[in-house]
């Protein structure tokens, strides 16, 4: 199953929204689509939505830290949502609970961020 | 419930980065037949994928090649073992540590062979510069073994 | 949208029944990338899964043994071949002929190689007595080509 | 995806309802199931729902072929219901639509039968 990224931006964030499959081949995608808009908007904090991942990997890790550093440079925040049972494995492994905001959706993503 | 059949596959395939999933999609095919739970398939991809991953980038820095992935079922055990035929590791110790990583500059995460590791049951690599690197690990598939909470 | 790069792989796998149902998601792992419409899918899927069965009932009478798997994708074409060690085909027309089988006592329809005929663009057999048989298919898998209603 | 079937019967028709993929390996397990009732129950007429099948191939047409011949011999008759368009085209080529009836659903076999 590919990788299929809804994009979409409110204030200053940007969101994620993942469904299919994130590994070494299809984090490109993301990368190349994320880095464009960062290119053309002003953006601080980013939201990641895996509501719909059905797999990530450790390339999906390298991804979304790569993110968190374009992210802190610019004082912003990235949160991430929405683990299932397998991603949250993950994410346990790399230490990445340590560094980013964990939310249960993007409603309390949002709230967090105040762009409710 | 019937005995289960003990069973044998082994593919080579090419180094692209579209197999991935493709490996993925192979190893849950294969192990569908013992009536794993969710979480030793979604482990067993997570392994493989990163296997994989591996040889494409690593092994073979993307300039192709070809990978074979062995998959054995004897019981409730399944043995898969991930080969290229690429550049090798030097330090072995150093490869296996957490977030080490060569390529740093490919937002690469250094986590690979450890995910491989704490997933399986046993893990063992073997790498010989200029000829490759193996990757066998095993994996009971009763219900009663996890490893982790 | 983005070039589609070939691809090869190939597969070897026990001759046991269990594996028909893992050479079907092995093809549908592999021309997914290709952007399959589902009768293509459907198609590939039936006629490997055909070829595979002959392996196992015909080719080994059901005794086991090995079957090798071939895919290959160039462009949009794409090529499958299904090889057993087993005993052969005696006689290749009356083999080809619909609703001729060796073994109607255990419910054979004889339509399998007719099916793969059917389904593929081009579609090859070749078999020696007590060597084994390769059944050869093409598919071609642009959307304008349509061979049947 | 295995095979699963599920069978009953209603007045002396056997209804199988067919979820998954019906192949040579699969196969067996609905030969037997359906045998061991005929063993049991009078069965004249049989009602095959493909409606959740998945694959079949001639492997499947072997089976039904099969259970028609038994059927037939106590000059019963053999229905077989939603197929979709694989599955129509698998029964076109084995010309089993000339020996068969086919119905659209389940009740429009049953009113032909007469056990609605
Ligand atoms: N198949 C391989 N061939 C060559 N080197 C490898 C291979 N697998 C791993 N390595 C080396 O081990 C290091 C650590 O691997 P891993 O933990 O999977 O992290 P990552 O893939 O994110 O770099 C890699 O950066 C690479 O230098
Ligand atoms: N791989 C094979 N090895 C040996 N004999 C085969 C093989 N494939 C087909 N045959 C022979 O050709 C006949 C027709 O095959 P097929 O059309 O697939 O029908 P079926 O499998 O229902 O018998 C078989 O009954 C068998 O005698």
């Amino acid at each position: 199953m590919p990788l299929s990224v809804h994009l979409f931006i409110k204030a200053d964030t940007l969101f994620v929204r993942l469904s299919g499959e994130l590994d070494h081949h299809t984090s490109f995608q993301l990368r190349e689509r994320i880095n464009s808009l960062m290119d053309k908007y002003e953006i601080r904090n980013m939201i990641f939505n895996f509501k719909n991942l059905s797999f990530m990997d450790s390339s999906g890790i390298g991804v979304i830290l790569g993110r968190y550093n374009q992210v802190k440079r610019n004082k912003g925040i990235l949160i991430v949502c929405e683990l299932n049972s397998m991603i949250e494995k993950i994410i346990k492994v790399s230490g990445l609970y340590k560094i980013l905001v964990i939310t249960k959706d993007e409603e309390q993503a949002s709230n967090y961020l105040g762009v409710a | 419930m019937k005995q289960k059949r003990d069973n044998y596959a082994e593919i080579i395939f090419d180094a692209i980065s579209e197999n991935e999933a493709f490996a993925r999609i192979i190893v849950a095919g294969f192990i569908m037949p013992l009536d794993p739970t969710i979480d030793q398939l979604n482990e067993l991809k997570t392994i493989v994928s990163e296997a994989v991953t591996n040889c494409i980038i690593h092994g073979y820095e993307n300039r192709g090649g070809k990978i074979k992935l062995t998959l054995e079922s004897y019981h409730n055990e399944v043995t898969i073992t991930v080969v290229d035929y690429g550049k090798g590791i030097e330090d072995l110790n150093r490869a296996k540590e957490l977030f080490y990583t060569s390529k740093p500059e490919e937002e690469r995460s250094g986590m690979g062979l450890t995910i491989m590791e704490i997933f399986s049951d046993e893990f063992h690599i073997h790498s010989k510069m200029g000829e490759g690197t193996i990757i066998k690990i095993k994996k009971n598939l009763d219900y009663t073994k996890e490893k982790y909470a």
